[in-house]
Order: C-alpha cells, then structure tokens, then sequence
C-alpha cells in the first residue's frame, strides 16, 4: 500500500503545480495481437491529443505515456509497473489481449491504481475486482447474442470449435453453459492453434459428426484459414463466428468461404447502414473520421474500446481530480448511460463492465462486404 | 624451387619459427627431424598457408606464396599431409581419395581415376574398404589414407607431417619407397617431417634439425646423419641389445 | 613362466564389424608387474582389443577376467574403477581444460568429493584438491611436461598430448594401464625417455599392455609380445622368439627383420 | 476411430504440411552440411518468400515472374546474412551460432514486421483448378504442388549429395573444414552458394505454403522449428532423410488431430519424437558418424 | 616445482565481496523503484542463467528446455501456496525437488543423447511441459493464467516490496554463483568439463559420465525452479506463455551473451539482456520519434549478432581477455607490431586445434 499513497501524495503536490495529469497505456502494438492493439495505442494517443486541443481537463493537460508490451505477458508486466513506480500515472489502459489484461490485473490491485482494460474475457472483470474496469464486450455479452441468434434460426445440433487461446477457452466455457439452457446441443467441441496452418485434419472429425451450424471463436487470422477449410471439406451448414473477425482482414484471407459467415459485432463495422435513429450513430461516425484522417487507415471495434476507455477515464478525471482512489470511485458510479463506441455503458459497484447485449449488431458477409443483418 | 627467407610464424604471443631459410631445388627431398614443440608442424603450416608468417618469404618457382591462403597454395601445386590425418571421417574411403584432386579434377578427370587406381596399387589394404566411411578405419588404414590423399593432388612439391606415424615397418618401407619412387618419375619435391629418423634420412637428399624454432644443423643428408649430436639424440647410440 | 595368478585373463575374444572380424578368438594371460605389448599390421585388431578390455566397444563374444573377475558387461567407468586406464591412439585429450587439470581428471576415482560436498566446500574439499594437484605435478614431471602444466591443452604440440594422456592414465593409480602406441610423434630420444618412466613405473607394481609400432621400443621394452594378425593371433612369446618368428617377419616385419643391426 | 475417407483426408493433410516443412528442412540440411550451422532462420526465408511474392503480386506482375523474383530476392536476403553474420562468426561454438542465426531471425522477423505489419496476407493458389474427390477425400491442388516440388527436391538432393563430386566437396567442407581448405576447397565459396540455395528452397516454401495457410511476419518461427525437428529426426546431414521426417511429422500431426486431440497434439508428435530418439539417439536414417577412438 | 592452486583457480573472495557490497549499496545510489524492479528480475534470470552455464558451458550438454523448470517451480509454488495454503517456503522447496524429480526421469534417458538430438530432445521436454502448463485447466487455471499467489512470507515477513525483494534474491543469486563455482573449481567441476572435452576419455578414467551428467542437469533444474518459485510468489500472477519455448531460449541467450564457460556469465549475460531489452525501449524512440515495438526488435537482434560475433565466447571471456592483453602490454611497453600480426592471422585458420579432424 506504501506506494500508492506516495503516488497520491505526489500527484497532490502536481495539482498544485498544474502539471500534466499522466494515463498510462500498455497496448500489443507489436506482436502477434499488433493488428488489434495497434489502432488501440493510435486511437489512445489520438484522444489526448485532442483533449489537450480542447485545453485539457480543469486547464491541466493530459500526458499519455503508453508502452507497447509485444503481446507478450512478461513484458507486459514489466510495463505496467514501470507505469505506475517510475511514471507514477493516475491510471491505466490497455491490455489488449486477455491473457495481458490477466497478467497486469495484480500490478493494479495492488498498487491501487484503476486498470481499465480493453480485452475481452470474462474473467477481467468477473469476479469483480475493485480497481479492475473493462470496455470490451465479453464473452458474457457475446455469447447470448450468438445463442440468442442460433436459436432463432433452429439450429440446434451445432459444432463448436474455438482457439486455443484465453480467449477461445473462455467463450467455449460460456457457450457450453448458455448452448446448455437453450437447448442446443454441442455435438463436436474441437480447439485449433492461433498459429494453424490446415485444420483439415482436425474438421473431418467435426464433419462426421454431421452439425446443423458450426461455430468458429477466434481472431481474424486463424479463424479465415479455419472458415476456408470447413468449406474446402465441402461442408455446407452456417458459420456463425465471433466478433474478433470484425477486420477486413478476414475478408481477404477467407475469400469465397467468407461469404455467408455470420457474426456479433460493434456497429462500427457497419456505421453506414445503422439506422439513423441509433444513438450511437454520431460517435461511430465521429471515430471513424478523425480516425481515419489522422492515421490514414480505418479505426476498429478495437480502437473503439480504447476511445470508449478514455472517455470513461476522462470524465472521472474530470469529476474526481488526479487521486487514483477517487478515479476509481467515480468510474464505478460516475459511468452511467455513457453511449461510446463499443455500446452503452452502465457500471456499477457489482458490473465493472456495465455493457448489455444490445451493444452487439450480428453482421452477415455477402459479396465480401459485412452487412447489418440484425440491428 | 622453393626458397624460404627468414621465416617468423606465431601462435598468438609464442613466437614459434624464428628466422628459417632453406631452399629446395626441383626433385629433392628434405627431410625436416626435432623434438616435441620445435616448430615443425607449424612450419609445414606456414609453407602451406595455414599459418600466416609474420615476416619472411616463402617463394615457390619465382612467385611469393608466403600471403596465398591454403586453399590457393594448393592451386600452385603444393600438397600438405597433415598431422593427425584430418581425413573427411564421415566420407568413404573412396570420396576421400577422390577429394584430394579437388583442384584438377576438373581439369583431368582421367587421370584422376588412374591415379586413383594408383593408389589403390600402392596401398593395397584400402581396396577391401573403399565404400566404408573412413573414420572407422584402424589408426593406420587412416595414416595410409591420408598420405594417399595428398599424393592424389599430384602435386610439385609434396610435404608430409609424419607419414610414418602409426604404420606397421612393413608399410613404413613400402611408403619411403613410393616416395622414391615420385621423386625419379615424377621429380616430385618433398619435404619430410618425421621422428623415424632413420628411414628419413635413407631416402632424403639433404635433412636439417629444427630446435625452438630454427634449423640449427643442416646438410646434406649423409653428412647429418653422421653428425654427432644427430646420431645421439635421433639415431640411438648403438641399439639396445638384440 | 610367471607364477602368479593371472592379473588378466582374455580368453576367445570376438569382435565383428558387420561381417568383418576385426578381433577372432584372441586368448591370452597377463600377470602382475609384466610389460606386454601386442603388435601386428595396420588393421590387425589391436585397438579393438583395447577398446572391448575397456568397454568403449562391447565384444561379440569371449570373456576377459580381471583379478578373476569377468569385465564382459561391466561399464567403461566401473572398469576405470576397478583399476585399468587407457591411452588412446586417436588422442583424447580435454582440450577445454589446462594440462595440469587433464592429470586431474586422471585422478579422479582417488577423490571422494561430490557435487554438495563440493558446492558447500566442506573443508576436506580443499585438503583432496591440494593433495591432488601435488600428485598431478609429480605426474607430470615424471613425463617432463611439469613446466607446461598451466598451459592450455589444445595447443600443446601433437608429442606433448601424448605424453599428457600418459601422465592422465597413470594418475589413476591403477593396476593395468592400457597404452595405444605411446611412441607415435615421439622422436627416438624422447622414446627412449618414456620407456625409462614405463619401466619406473613397472618397478612400482604396475603393469602394462601396450600397442606399437616401433620395434626398437617394442624390443627394448616388453618382456612378452603378442602378435595380431587379420584379427587372430599368431604368435606370442619372448621378444627374441617373436623376431625370428617367420609368421611374424612375413606379415609384419617384412623380409629383412625390423631392424638393421 | 476414422472412415476410409478421413483417412486419405488426413493422408494428405499430413503429406502437403510435410511437404512444407521438407523444403525448409533441406534448406536446413544444406546449412548444416556446409556450415556446420543449425540455422533457426531459415524459416524467415519462408517468411520473406511469401510475403515478398504476395507483394509483387499486388502490384500486379505476373505470378510466374512474382515467384522468381521473390525468390532472388530471398537467396540475396541469404547470401547478405551468410556475408554478415555466419562468415564472420564461423570459428564459434554451436551454441553460440546458434543464438546468432536466433539474433538474425529476430531482426529478420522485426524488418518484416516493419514492412508489413502484423496482418495477415493471402495469396492466390498456383493453379485455379478445382478441388477432386479422392475416396471421399476432398484434394486441393495446391496440395499437389507441394507434394510434387518436395519430392522433386527430394530426388535432386538425393543426386546431388550422394552422387555428384560437388555434393561430396560440399559434405567435406563441415566433416573437416581444415583439410577441406588443404585440398584447395573454399569453404567460405561453398558456405555462401549453400546458404543462398538453402534460401531460395525456403522462399519456395513460403510461396506454395501462402495460398494454404496465409502469410504473416511471424510464420517463420513455427515453421523454422518444425522444420528443425524434422532435419534432426533425419539426421541432419542427410538431406533425403530430412524429407522423411518432415513427413513423419506432417503425418503425425494430422493423424493425432484428425483421430484424437488438437490441443495436446504438440504433445504426442514430440513425445513420440522422443521416443524414437531414445530407441535410435542418431535420428531414424542415421548415417554412420565415423567416428571411433 | 611449486604448486599454486591459483594458477589453475581463481578463488579469491575479493571479486564477489565487492560485487556484493556494490549490489548492496546500489538501491541507495540508485533509488528508483523501477531500476529496483528490472534489478529483481535479473536476480531470477542469474540464478537460473548460472545452473544453465553449469550445464552446457562447463558440461557441454544443451539444453532448449529449461524455462519448463523455471515453469514447474512457479507452478508447484504457486499451487501449493494458492490452492493448499502452504508456505511459501515450502512450497519453493517443493517446486524445487518437483523439478529435481521431473529431472532425473527426463533425464535419465535425454542425457544418452549428444549434441543436436539432445537439443531437440530438450526443446521438445520444454513444448510438452508447456503444453501441459496449458491443458491442465484444473490445476495451473490454463492459458488464462493461474491469479492470487501470495507474496513470500519468511518468518511473518512478507516480501511486497521491490526493495525486499532485492535483498532477499540477490544473496541467493551470488549464493548460487558461488556455490556452482565451487562445484566447478573441484573434483566434480572437471568430471563435469571432461564430459565436454571427450566423454569416452572421461570415462575411461572411471568418470561415471552418465551420472554426473544427471547431477549438473538436475543441479541447473533446482536452479530454475527456484528462481520460477521466487518470480511466482513477486508477480503474484503466472501463465504458460512465460514458460514457452521462446523464454527457453531467451535463458539460452543470457548464458551465451554472458559467456557459458565462465561463472559470472550467468549474471552478465541477464543483466545485458534485460537492461538491452529496456535500453532500447528507452533509446529507440529518442532517435525515432513514433517508432514502435518492431524496431526494438529489430535492434535488439542485431545488436545480439554484433555482440556474438564480436565476443564469440561471451562478454565475461572477452573482458577477461582484454584486460589481460592490456596489461601484457603495458608490461612489454607497446608492442603494437604483434597485435597486428594477430589480426593478420586472424584472416587465415588459426585456430587449428577448434577445426573437427579426423584424430578427435
Ligand atoms: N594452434 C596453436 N596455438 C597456440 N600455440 C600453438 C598452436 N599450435 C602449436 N602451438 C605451439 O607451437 C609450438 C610448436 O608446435 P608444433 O606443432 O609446430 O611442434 P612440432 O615440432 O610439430 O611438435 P611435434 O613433434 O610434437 O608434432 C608448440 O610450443 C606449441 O605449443
Ligand atoms: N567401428 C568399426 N566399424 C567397422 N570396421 C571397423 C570398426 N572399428 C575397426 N574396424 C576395422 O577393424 C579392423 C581392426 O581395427 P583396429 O583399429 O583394431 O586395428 P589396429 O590393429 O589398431 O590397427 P592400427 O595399427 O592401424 O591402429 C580394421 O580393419 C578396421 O577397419
Ligand atoms: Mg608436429
Ligand atoms: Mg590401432
């Protein structure tokens, strides 16, 4: 407890001088989660960018100090505690992946400093912890948009196959009890490598099995080269995938076999055709265009928790000052029907994530464009 | 021929040859006798191109050589039989006979299979283990080996560490005649390092005593093999009883 | 001829590469305090033999006894242990080790020391580490290497390996030393320096069994000789007997005898 | 347990990812044979080949053309790394070049990252062709294609190794590199052209694994190591034998995936890998090292 | 002739006295909390770095494998102390003989094996203990991660802070050097070397190979274990993914980098490496601004190449080495001519004794 209240103690004496307010970030913004925490890291150092445009909170500015972990856990860990002893920041985003995410979560704790993670697995911020916050959906709010979806079609034979990754794992474990109390039956449960080259070998024992739907939970690039063998195999039956293919990515690597894929995501992918009436629509559009003028590329659902992060950091900076204690209070009652990029936000002292299933559309591949399928 | 000047080779801060001269007219054989550490392999080293002199000359038919790598040595016609063998152990028999041509291979493979066949001649004992891999060859199957290999790059001037290591008399006899033999077809130049002072001394034309690094006795083979100090040291002073 | 039990005992030794016998039903005795050396032309088996009587190669068939005990089956090291070391033909010396640490190393089955006892330094540590480098140095000074002792191994000249996995084999104290041609690279004085220490050491209840090819040495040196020949062997007995053995001048020796006298 | 159709399924599965893996083996075996060097970069090559290739093809050059430059490419990539880092270090011990030819994967790997990204890429198959049915099996072609170069490569390592006189100059350059130079080889001359070769097999490796699998900076890795495991299983200084382990492990990861378990199939191929090792410790077609004392 | 311990074996107590005190004294002069930080982890990394020179720079065994032991002692420890409630102590020393255990089976039949094939025996020991890390769900949590492992306790003091952490690892870092140098200046350390230098010589000399090459493997295992029971218990968090085979070979290049036959390259190796990694953290984007992680990457092989090729034997050889010919010179007052004369030689094969042959 020692250092965190020489942090408080400091962070004191700098109100007093005005000085920077400083937010640590720790991305995978090299590695092999690049593709997901670079726009992360991009969009964080954008935000403050802009803040400090505006003139910066109560007229002090903010100071992003944002290290890139290499998707690597140690390191990872290393940047953290380097955020909070040596750069002494009020607060910390980042952790792109979950396993990440997990490996920073005890630096936090017991620095007490607010973490607000941006990865999704469900066990960031189930069971709650007290400095602990999470911007991503996770599995918890995935996955019944998924059953919710197989169930409306009748698909109740299905074959499960999800990557082995902490990721994958916790998806399967929510899908196996939710599938469960839906009634639908996982005839096939199979996991493949984030680094797999063919899963043929590992499809024909899920073919055999003869499933109505099959279900692929994994990130853009091994769930393409998956999603393109299942259609090699010649099998014919919906894919339903989970919202870590939201990337164009995915599109040119699976090719042919992508078409007809369906999949839970943020609207951001399909900020064009969201009903005018939506209200996230104008901060969706707002993203994506200084995003994309800035950076020169398109923002992700990725990029998105990082803004949607900030955002919530912000205003509790804004409410409560630089004491890391009072950050976190305020984050925890503070966000209320907060509309960013990933959904609407409702936290609370027992939901350090505070997102609903609502905040999903499920998007349809045809023709090689992601079409809103069911707002 | 050959005409080394003041000599100086290294092994990092041990100053190894200090100051050799020697020259070697065409068809003569020199043979090289001293004790453990007096310089001789590395001599031999040096003239091949193993070791860099760090002052002299070596200069071989009109052309310095002492700067030439070992591997452009042996284009000039120089061939090295070295201490401990250093055969290819994991190749046959044959591909290292083969090998040992390896700079005029191309250019004469027929002869190349003759001297080949040659060698099989001179040293019967390999013909029945052409195909095994030669480092399980016996000690001196090895040594037979290795001294064939370096007549197989039919060289100019052929230098041999010690061929005599290892062998049986009866081969030992055999090998000083092929020697002989070189030297009237062929006026091959040799240089002969070898601690069986006596066979050496039967068929060299001229002979020197390396001690720390410098030829201290040298002449004609016949006069040294009478000096007296040889004759303790190499030569036995009168054999043992038998 | 020697009253004694037999120190060692090989008795039908059998060893074949795939098809060639390299060693062929080779019997004979050793006793204590002999020099014996076993000669024959290149191929003819020798170093076989040494390396079955050691356990680096296993014998295909045939027994070797030892103070009457089989070694057939036993490991290299637990015959180390008992008490015979060995030179090699092609030397095997530690190159990463100083010379004096390679007469160390030789000594290793006197020391008791193990990795805790070690680790911990028990005070014994230091008492066996200096007695050995004692005894290391006395090694080495009977072979006249002592004035290279701290130098690096690999770059002694190819002589002076020898002499140093001499001295290492020595070290051991043991009963039998094995020596593959000590006198390869030796020059006929520095022969005759070594076959001094063998002879010393032989005083002080060794014995010896030795492969080589000078027969000056062979000669001067051996109270007994065993002939090889294509794996077999062919003659054995006293020096004289086996210099005037016509198998031997035939296969070996060639026609005018080893030596010119 | 699987029909007949899964079988042949994984058959091929097994035989195309061998295949891969086979011509980033020889590239290993060659490396070692010259430089006596376990080169853990050569799955980079494979790396820079593919993505080297789906870059030209972007531009809109034809393939054939994208495939040769892309690989003349990586053979300078090779030449330059043996220049800069193999050449120089070649008096040091194995498990130091070892960690250099780590270091240089490492950069490698960093530089392609630079260049581009952590995305995946995609590229097109070598032929259009559709896929066949073979006893219920489903074949694509491009399955084919690495079957038949790997084989290809097969038999010319085989007659090049075991038949030619350059093949033997090549092996004496690592068994003894001293009398090598004393027979006036070059060693360095052979280290050079081998490592460049060995390159260009990896680049190819690459290119026909691209279509399969996709290409990513960080593919290298994956394939360096299977690929070593390979070699060793071989023998390492038996190109022909390599080709054999990779098969045997491109099997074997098919068969344990397809008939049991993804997650635990590392697992079985490398236990069962060692298994074998401990029956034959000099690898499966092991040559006689020729060594004795 | 005198015999002089000391030319054989340096074992003056002055060098780590000093480095003692300086490692004392150093959280006072450097008083940052983040440097503390990167002073604990090379604590780890020493301790293991050091078993590992053991094994393959003095016994010449290679091993691709050892963060697994560094993954068993965390585990063990961490499961012990998080889910049984058992001291930390105790549950070191259990990590610590698991791994012992865990040795001698895997072991017993790897060691018969030489060079390449041992290599890839170990590399593929570390994957499949990995793989087990991750498959075990019940017991290690999986690839999420196994969470709340208490900080070490000793004798009701809890060790939270970095500042305790320095103290209680760095004894026991030197502690193990000393100790593995000890080891090597005796009896067993040139069993051990014999090994490397020809293994049928040394066991011809009644060297029972076979164990002493179990011993070091087994010794360098309680090594890593320890140290992955000590990082467990200071991160409070632990995955597979620390213990993959890339961390195997990140202690290989510590050891390397360090020089593998020499007892402090251990410890120089894992403080090059770690403050090279943070270095150009640091560094890298002053002379690039918004350059990103790759180019660390990129500098960071390079740099590890450059280093090797220069210092093939490792930093503490090559130190040890100019400081000898600085003083040879100063002794023969400059003499440049000779070191000269070595860079010439230098271009040709000098070293004919390290060229394989026929005769070794
Ligand atoms: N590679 C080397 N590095 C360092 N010193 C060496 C090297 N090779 C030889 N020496 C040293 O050079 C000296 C001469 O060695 P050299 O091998 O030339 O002797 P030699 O006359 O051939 O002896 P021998 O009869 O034993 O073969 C010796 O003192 C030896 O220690
Ligand atoms: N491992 C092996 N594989 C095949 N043949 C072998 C092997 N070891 C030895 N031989 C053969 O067995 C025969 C005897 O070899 P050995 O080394 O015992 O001979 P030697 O009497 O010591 O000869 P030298 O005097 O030349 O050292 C030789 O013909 C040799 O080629
Ligand atoms: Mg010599
Ligand atoms: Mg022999």
């Amino acid at each position: 407890g020692k250092s965190s209240e020489t942090n408080a103690d400091q962070n004191k004496k700098a109100s007093e001088n005005s000085e920077p307010i400083k937010i640590g970030g720790v991305f995978s913004a090299s590695g092999s989660a690049a593709s997901l925490g670079k726009p992360e890291m991009d969009t964080l150092k954008m935000m403050a960018d802009k803040v400090n445009a505006e003139g910066g909170i109560n007229g002090r500015k903010i100071e992003v100090v944002a290290y890139d972990d290499k998707s690597d856990q140690n390191e990872a860990v290393i940047a953290i505690k380097k955020l909070i002893e040596q750069d002494k920041v009020v607060a910390v985003i980042g952790g792109t992946i979950s396993g990440n995410s997990l490996a920073m979560i005890p630096q936090a704790e017991k620095a007490k400093i607010p973490f607000i993670s941006v990865a999704a697995s469900k066990n960031i911020n189930k069971p709650v912890k007290k400095y602990v916050f999470k911007t991503a959906q996770g599995d918890d709010v995935v996955i019944p948009r998924v059953v919710e979806y197989l169930k409306s079609q009748n698909l109740t034979k299905v074959a499960w196959l999800s990557v082995d990754n902490p990721y994958g794992s916790s998806g399967k474990e929510e899908f196996v009890t939710l599938a469960k109390d839906a009634g639908i039956e996982i005839v096939s449960s199979e996991v493949f490598e984030a680094t797999v080259n063919d899963a043929k070998p590992m499809l024909t024992r899920v073919k055999q099995k003869n499933p109505q739907a099959i279900v692929i939970w994994g990130t853009a690039q091994e769930s393409a080269i998956v999603t393109k063998n299942v259609r090699e195999l010649g099998i014919q039956v919906p894919i339903i995938e989970s919202h870590g293919i939201g990337n164009k990515k995915f599109i040119e690597l699976a090719g042919e076999a992508a078409n007809g894929v369906i999949f839970p995501a943020g609207r951001l992918l399909v900020v064009d055709q969201v009903p005018a009436d939506n209200k996230q629509k104008p901060v969706l559009e707002a993203y994506m265009k200084i995003f994309q003028e800035k950076y020169n590329y398109a923002p992700s659902t990725f990029g998105g928790h990082a803004w949607d992060a900030f955002e919530i950091l912000i205003a509790a900076i804004k409410a409560a000052g630089d004491d890391p204690e009072k950050i976190r209070a305020a984050i925890e009652t503070g966000t209320k029907d907060f509309t960013g990029i990933t959904g609407t936000f409702n936290m609370s002292v027992e939901d350090h994530n505070g997102l609903q299933s609502d905040s999903l559309a499920i998007i349809e591949i045809k023709d090689g464009k992601w079409t809103l399928k069911d707002n | 021929m050959l005409e080394v000047t003041n000599l100086h080779t290294y092994h990092g801060y041990l100053h190894v040859l200090r100051g050799i001269h020697f020259s070697l007219q065409k068809g003569e054989t020199l043979a090289i006798v001293g004790s453990n550490g007096a310089g001789k392999s590395t001599l031999l080293g040096t003239l091949a191109g193993i070791y860099a002199p760090q002052a002299g000359n070596i200069v071989f038919e009109g052309e310095d050589i002492s700067e030439l790598r070992a591997e452009q040595v042996v284009a000039k016609g120089i061939a090295l039989v070295p201490e401990r063998r250093q055969i290819f152990d994991s190749l046959s028999v044959k591909d290292n006979l083969i090998l040992g041509s390896y700079h005029r291979f191309r250019r004469d493979r027929q002869q190349v299979l003759r001297d080949y066949e040659k060698m099989l001649h001179f040293f019967p004992r390999l013909q029945s283990m052409l195909d095994r891999p030669s480092g399980l060859l016996s000690g001196g199957e090895q040594q037979m080996l290795a001294i064939a290999r370096g007549l197989m790059a039919n060289p100019k001037l052929l230098m041999l560490d010690e061929p005599s290591l290892g062998l049986a008399p009866l081969i030992v006899k055999s090998i000083m005649e092929i020697l002989q033999q070189l030297k009237q077809e062929f006026g091959t130049t040799i240089i002969l390092v070898e601690q069986n002072v006596r066979a050496a001394l039967g068929i060299a034309d001229y002979a020197c005593v390396l001690e720390r690094g410098q030829i201290v006795i040298s002449g004609a083979a016949q006069e040294v093999a009478e000096n007296p100090a040889v004759r303790d040291a190499y030569l036995g002073k009168g054999k043992k009883a038998m | 001829m020697n009253q004694a039990a037999p120190l060692l005992e090989v008795r039908n030794l059998t060893r074949s590469f795939g098809g060639v016998m390299a060693v062929h039903d080779v019997s004979f005795d050793i006793f204590p305090g002999e020099i014996v050396a076993v000669i024959g032309p290149n191929g003819a088996g020798k170093t076989t033999l040494f390396n079955m009587i050691t356990a680096i190669l296993p014998a295909t068939s045939g027994s070797i006894r030892f103070y009457g005990q089989e070694l057939i089956g036993k490991k290299t090291f637990e015959i180390a242990q008992m008490g015979i070391t060995r030179t090699f033909q092609n030397l095997q010396i530690f190159e990463n080790m100083s010379v004096i640490e390679n007469v160390m190393t030789g000594m290793h089955i006197r020391g008791k020391t193990g990795l805790l006892g070690a680790g911990f330094r028990l005070s014994q540590v230091a008492r066996e580490e200096r007695t050995m480098l004692e005894k290391a140095l006395e090694y080495l000074e009977a072979v006249g290497m002592a004035h290279k002792a701290y130098e690096s191994a690999a770059m002694l000249p190819y002589g002076n390996q020898r002499l140093v996995e001499i001295a290492r084999a020595v070290a051991a104290d043991p009963k039998l030393i094995l020596l593959d041609e000590p006198m390869a690279g030796l020059n006929p004085e520095e022969s005759r320096e070594l076959v001094d220490v063998i002879l010393k050491m032989r005083n002080k209840g060794m014995t010896f069994l030795f492969v080589e090819h000078d027969m000056e040495t062979v000669m001067s040196t051996a109270d007994r000789i065993v002939v090889l020949d294509y794996g077999g062997k062919i003659a054995e007995g006293t020096p004289e007997e086996i210099y005037n053995d016509p198998r031997v001048i035939a296969a070996y020796l060639g026609d005018e005898g080893g030596l010119e006298c | 347990m699987g029909d007949m159709s899964q079988i042949v399924q994984l058959l091929f599965s097994g035989l195309t990812i061998g295949s891969i893996y086979a011509l980033i083996a020889i590239g290993f075996v060659i490396i070692y044979n010259i430089t006596g060097v376990l080169n853990f970069a050569q799955g980079e090559f494979a790396m820079f080949g593919a993505l080297i290739c789906i870059s030209l093809v972007g531009t809109g050059m034809p393939y054939l053309l994208a495939i040769l430059l892309s690989i003349v490419a990586v053979v300078m990539i090779a030449a330059m790394f043996e220049r800069v880092a193999i050449y120089p270090a070649r008096h040091s011990s194995v498990p130091t070049l070892i960690i250099i030819t780590i270091g240089v994967s490492i950069a490698l790997r960093g530089i392609a990252l630079f260049i581009w990204g952590t995305d995946p890429y995609h590229l097109i198959p070598l032929t259009a062709g559709d896929a066949f049915n073979l006893g219920g099996a489903i074949i694509q072609p491009q399955s084919l294609w690495a079957i038949g170069i790997s084989v290809i490569s097969l038999v010319c390592m085989y007659i090049f190794f075991e038949k030619t006189f350059i093949g033997k100059v090549v092996i004496a350059c690592v068994v003894n590199r001293f009398a090598a130079r004393l027979m006036g080889i070059r060693p360095e001359k052979m280290s050079l052209i081998s490592v460049s070769v060995s390159g260009g097999l990896g680049a190819l490796a690459g290119i026909i694994i691209a279509p399969i699998s996709g290409a990513t900076y960080n593919m290298g890795l994956m394939l360096g190591i299977k690929a070593f495991i390979a070699a060793v299983i071989g023998g390492l200084s038996n190109a022909p034998a390599a080709i054999l382990g990779a098969m045997i492990i491109g099997l074997l990861e098919a068969f344990t995936e397809g008939l049991w378990t993804t997650g635990f199939k590392d697992a079985v191929s490398f236990g069962i890998l060692l298994l074998v090792l401990f029956l034959l410790p000099n690898g499966i077609l092991a040559k006689s090292s020729g060594k004795r004392v | 002739m005198k015999t002089n311990i000391k030319l054989i074996y340096s074992r003056s107590l002055k060098g780590p006295l000093v480095l003692t005190f300086v490692l004392l004294a150093l959280p006072f002069l450097i008083p940052s909390p983040y440097f503390l930080g990167m002073m604990v982890l090379i604590g780890f990394y020493t301790i293991v770095g050091t078993g590992l020179s053991m094994l393959m720079g003095y016994a010449g065994q290679i091993s691709l494998g050892h963060a697994a032991f560094y993954g068993v002692g965390a585990y063990t420890s961490a499961i012990l102390t998080a889910k049984m409630g058992m001291p930390a102590l105790a549950g070191i020393a259990a990590g610590a003989l698991v791994a012992l255990i865990i040795a001698y089976i895997v072991g017993v039949p790897t060691l018969k094996l030489t060079e390449h094939y041992l290599s890839l025996a170990t590399l593929g020991f570390g994957v499949i203990v990995f793989i087990f890390f991750k498959q075990l769900k019940g017991l290690t949590g999986g690839l999420d991660g196994f969470f709340g492992i208490p900080p070490l306790e000793i004798f009701g003091f809890e060790f939270t802070t970095d500042f305790a952490y320095y103290y209680l690892v760095w004894p026991l870092a030197i502690c193990s050097i000393l100790f593995a140098r000890n080891v090597i200046q005796s009896r067993v350390g040139r069993a051990l070397r014999s090994i490397h230098g020809s293994e049928t010589a040394s066991s011809a000399l009644g060297v029972n190979t076979q164990k002493y090459k179990l011993q070091v493997f087994m010794m360098s295992a309680v090594y890593a274990a320890v140290a992955g029971s000590l990082y467990a218990h200071y991160v409070t968090f632990i995955s597979p993914q620390l213990f993959e085979a890339m961390a195997s070979i990140h202690f290989l290049i510590m050891v390397i980098i360090g020089g593998m036959a020499s007892i402090w390259g251990g410890m120089v190796g894992a403080a090059v490496f770690v403050f090279l990694s943070e270095g150009l953290k640091e560094v890298i984007p002053l002379v690039m601004s918004n350059a990103s992680g790759e180019f660390e990457i990129v500098f960071f092989g390079v740099l590890l190449v450059a280093l090797l090729i220069y210092m093939p034997e490792g930093l503490v050889p090559a130190l040890a080495k100019t400081w000898k010919n600085l003083r040879r010179k100063k002794d023969s007052g400059g003499q440049n001519s000779r070191n000269a004369h070595m860079e010439l030689e230098d271009e040709k094969e000098v070293q004919v004794s390290m060229v394989g042959g026929g005769e070794r």
